[in-house]
């Protein structure tokens, strides 16, 4: 029986599992760096511990001192989230060997599917298409021509340790493979500490689908459906949907059943994501296998209604599944957006710092999933998400307006965010469409954005800039500069700053 | 009350006075008259009403780049102060020295020139890390390396100086 | 084609019709009176225009000025909420005859409708169980005795015109109805100018059970299942849920189609609700029609996937209905608490004043439709609803405790609000067990609430007062006073006051 | 730095200072010591940390009536101030006059009594309304209404003095 859950996260994914905990009874136990002791998931929990400074390799990936909290406040169980060590098959076996419940696929599983050559190897056990090219890693230059040569140009070359886009290079001609082949293996060396590199045929404008799969641990499967994860930049996903505009029954039946067939193949259990490319003329095509929850998991707990961090809850405590395939059916449509702490405007560079005013959208159909707060100082340590926005509606289009709607009421103060790339995006007749594939924002953000920018004929900013400096003309005392409105409000954040002793 | 603002780089000529009842506003912009009807509903938060018409007003930035969001569009601004030369500052230094800095908090990754080393224009000078995204600074002219401040990692904040080319 | 709506109403439902225009395309025009020149609705809405003074007979009561705003400013169509003129058959049938659609029922199916006897009449056309009784006025207090003695005693006086648990007596004894009938007639003309009552047979520990209709302009009709609303206090609803545990299928099909022949019989059009009695075993007796969107719908949009508003604004412009009745499927179990400003500790005195803090929960299914922001004065001249929290899982245990969860997570500072109550009503085992009649809350609230107070040994509190205390005194000059803590933090709240020239 | 702070009523004896490390401080209630771990997240809203245990404190209520919620309970707190008899204030006047207030903010609609009349405790005096809810304030004790302050029609604030009775 789970009774303590130790949260090794942080940011929304934290409080996202904190109010699973809750919902279901269960402790939910922080933990910390030194850069979030003012965070919201340290604020919410019933305990919270520091585990080191900023640096994610001092903190969040300090599985040793995590293990160590869980032992020493009784925590049973461990989730781990995404990112950080939620697919590191040494932390999950250490947790198993320290009695403490890793909330995830065994530690056989996760090796099984972590690596990409692997995981291409147990596809064909589980007879799942796949693209062709290489199970195993290439020992060589010339093993690397033979492949390609033997399926045809352009091909990929990938990263078997890969994610994230390293270690990744297209080849289209023979005579550029040499370079890119060095080129992929060196950069998966720096970046996996494995330079274990495989080749596979390139899909030309391929989309990316995925199925949600859980697994009991009693031999139960089921697969929820797809998400639509096409809306991409530099391998990243920024726009998730579910279901997909290209996926009808048939293929949702057959994917489903491919991706169930390869995790019990596996001896999965637990949450995972079996990705696909989906070509134009709709075949699939085996791509990986992310042995955790997702960032996107949200669009699918919609669409279904159900709730996936409960039921991995329930399925780490030896609960089997509560319902079986037939029960699962799809209805309306759910698009998340990421809002990032990046700047669109300025090459998407990085924009942390003190959140000085927040306006979140609310209402029918809308989740936030957040990580934030007004007055939080957003770190440079971790990754620039700050929270997921998903709209839910009858249809695409009443979703797709829906989101519109909230973004246009969201307003995040002080930082940069991408807010104004959501916008451009939802207006887009090509995403509108959904005439997308993986890269389709590439190309959006090569044309030239349309000229959202107020008018400077427009009154209105000088009426507003002249008003809040009156005001604070009138308010002040007659020595205050006349430049200074912004001054009154940021007196709040300031006096809100921590005031050391 | 006479100001001048600058809304995106273009000037205008403010007059502003109280109305007659409390929130209401005579606003002359260029020699157009408007009443505005404006709450501060809390700080940083403005509800302006002009003719029927209804914005949300939200102060951003900070007194050096301030900004309003006027519903999702981001209006840089600057209330010029004839007191002082404050606001033509961003206009020097096209011929004298320039200082590069930092265009977002982070930690120095790799500094790739050294002091004194002549450099070309967009040559790359500092590595900065944010989010685990990396950005090289590059320099913005022709020149030499006259002062190096960044340090491999250290933490800077934005804005502040990593080197100055001469 | 609507293009132009003037939303007539103020508060949350303001801004819940504001935001489905913003879905559909629409222009949201907002009026206010002089107590809502800063509420939320104004501050979103395209255009807002001055109704008058704070009273509601002043401003959001005055149709005439509200017909000529729609005129002045072009709007085509006028959403009532529900209050104030949602209910009004003069004022819908002074927006048909300016040319401006009243988005709700026609006053001819108002006026049926809306007086209790008259739809009572009604309900025996469209042959609808109801409570026995009479179905006209009563014309004198003979009239009442023999109605009385011939259903039998426990009776209940109501007011054809009433609502809210005005006019009405409950009466057990033949030897009470003279005075009882006195006292309702009185109250009744006072209440709703109006004496004109009725007598029906008392139904013992009745559940109050709803169902939302939809009807388009040519001919269709469906209903959308069932709210259950028996958590009651003075005759206001305080809590309701979607699906009810006592409704099966089949009853659920019974009821359904006895409100749409209601509906088709009245010639009704657009959304309503036929409210019912449930007795012990499980017959169902008409109660009224509420001719209007209800502050609950939302329960019936997170079971059913549909959105009300949008559907009432296209039913409005002439839309057929684009489903049919075996389209309509529920899923999950969806709760709402109507969060008041009004101190249950205190007689539920209301709490109007400044909201100094606000604490707003989120994160899976948990909606809030909300009207107000931190900064903003709860009026004392409107009804006291701040907000409403909707919880939304697939099971009512799920429900119930994510809606705990919620109900944890918020905080509003600076008045009192009901939030306590519900905390307590969400912990009972008779709620948890669906034990519950319209008589069940003022049964709860006459017994001993649990001491959920904190435990005076406890040090957090001395500790937190300390801290706050220590952080004031090192960050202020030294001559401050040490007992002003709260200074410093409300200083935000000074400060934000609307600085007036 | 002492304090004696009341809580709910009941009153401790706080001994706090800061410990060597930012946002730590050793606080001594009534002999127990503990250490805690403080951030002031933005105004009136505090993480505090105790021996692992995390606590959210949101400042309620004002310096009349100081509250703070912990959790979810709202607890009334005071911060007994020795320069001044403040705190003792609210102790006084069992025998003198009493004085009638407002116990939300509302409008007055009806005045059921005149100056100078003799009132029994738990008599209406005023009636007020707000949000639809009217509420009929009562005496609280027998004598003679010595001043009257509430006028039909008229608005009141909580607190404000309605009348006096003798």
């Amino acid at each position: 029986m789970i009774r303590r859950i130790l949260i090794a996260n942080r940011g929304e994914i934290a409080l996202r599992i904190l109010r699973a905990c809750r919902e279901l009874d269960i402790v939910p136990i922080a933990v910390y760096s030194d850069a979030d002791r003012a965070a919201p998931h340290v604020l919410e929990a019933d305990e919270a511990y520091r585990l080191g400074p900023a640096p994610a390799t001092e903190s969040y990936l300090r599985g040793d001192l995590i293990l160590e909290i869980a032992r020493r406040t009784g925590a049973n169980a461990i989730h781990p989230g995404y990112g950080f060590l939620s697919e590191n098959a040494d932390f999950a076996r250490a947790c198993d060997s320290a009695g403490v419940k890793f909330i995830g696929p065994p530690a056989t599983a996760m090796r099984i599917l972590g690596s990409k050559t692997r995981a291409r190897q147990a596809a064909d056990r589980a007879g799942m298409p796949r693209t062709p090219g290489s199970v195993q890693g290439l020992a060589s230059l010339d093993e690397a021509r033979s492949v390609a040569n033997s399926i045809g140009y352009p091909v990929m070359l990938k990263a078997a340790a890969g994610g994230g886009g390293k270690g990744m290079r297209a080849v289209s001609r023979p005579e550029d493979l040499p370079s890119a082949f060095d080129a992929a293996r060196s950069e998966a060396e720096r970046a996996f500490g494995s330079g274990e590199v495989y080749l596979e045929k390139l899909i030309e404008r391929p989309r990316h689908i995925e199925i949600q799969i859980l697994a009991d641990e009693h031999g139960h499967c089921v697969s929820l459906g797809e998400r639509e994860c096409s809306v991409q930049r530099r391998h990243q996903k920024v726009i998730e949907e579910s279901p997909s505009a290209v996926v009808d029954d048939e293929l949702r039946r057959r994917m489903g059943e491919a991706a169930v067939r390869l995790a019990l193949t596996a001896g999965y259990t637990n949450a995972g994501t079996v990705e696909f490319l989906v070509d134009n003329d709709r075949n699939f095509y085996f791509l990986e296998v992310n042995t955790r929850l997702q960032v996107e998991h949200p669009v699918t707990e919609l669409v279904t209604g159900l709730d996936l961090v409960h039921l991995q809850i329930r399925i780490a405590g030896g609960e089997p599944l509560p319902f079986v395939q037939s029960d699962v059916t799809l209805r309306g449509h759910a698009i998340e957006c990421r809002v990032y702490a990046e700047d669109p405007d300025a090459g998407f560079m990085p924009s942390p710092g003190r959140i000085t005013r927040l306006l979140q959208p609310g209402g029918p159909g809308i989740r936030e999933d957040c990580g934030i707060c007004e007055g939080w100082v957003v770190p440079m340590d971790y990754d620039p998400m700050l929270s997921k926005l998903i709209a839910f509606a009858p249809t695409r289009d009443l979703a797709i307006a829906r989101l519109r709607r909230a973004l246009d009421e969201y307003v995040i103060g002080g930082i940069r965010s991408n807010l104004g790339l959501f916008r451009r995006i939802l207006r887009d007749p090509d995403f509108c469409a959904a005439r997308i594939d993986t890269g389709y924002l590439d190309r959006l953000l090569r044309q030239a954005a349309p000229d959202l920018a107020a008018d400077t004929s427009d009154l209105v900013p000088a009426v507003a800039a002249a008003v809040l400096e009156a005001m604070q003309s009138a308010a002040s005392a007659p020595t205050a500069s006349p430049a200074s409105a912004w001054k009154a409000a940021a007196h709040y954040e300031a006096t809100g700053a921590d005031p050391r002793p | 009350m006479r100001l001048q603002i600058e809304i995106d780089g273009q000037s205008r000529q403010v007059q502003i006075d109280p109305a007659d009842a409390p929130g209401l506003w005579i606003v002359r912009v260029d020699g157009n008259l408007v009443e505005a009807d404006a709450r501060l509903l809390r700080p940083g938060v403005l509800s302006l009403l002009i003719g029927g018409c209804s914005h949300r007003v939200v102060l951003d930035g900070d007194s050096s780049d301030p900004a309003l969001y006027i519903g999702q569009n981001r209006i840089p601004y600057r209330v010029e102060d004839p007191r002082s030369l404050r606001s033509r500052r961003r206009h020097t230094g096209a011929d004298g020295p320039a200082v590069l800095k930092a265009s977002m908090p982070g930690r120095v990754v790799r500094v790739l020139v050294e002091r004194g080393q002549e450099v070309a224009a967009h040559q790359g000078i500092v590595v900065i890390e944010a989010m685990k995204m990396q950005n090289e600074l590059k320099s913005p002219r022709d020149g030499r390396v006259a002062e190096l401040r960044a340090i491999p990692g250290a933490t800077v904040s934005s804005g502040e100086t990593l080197a100055v080319i001469e």
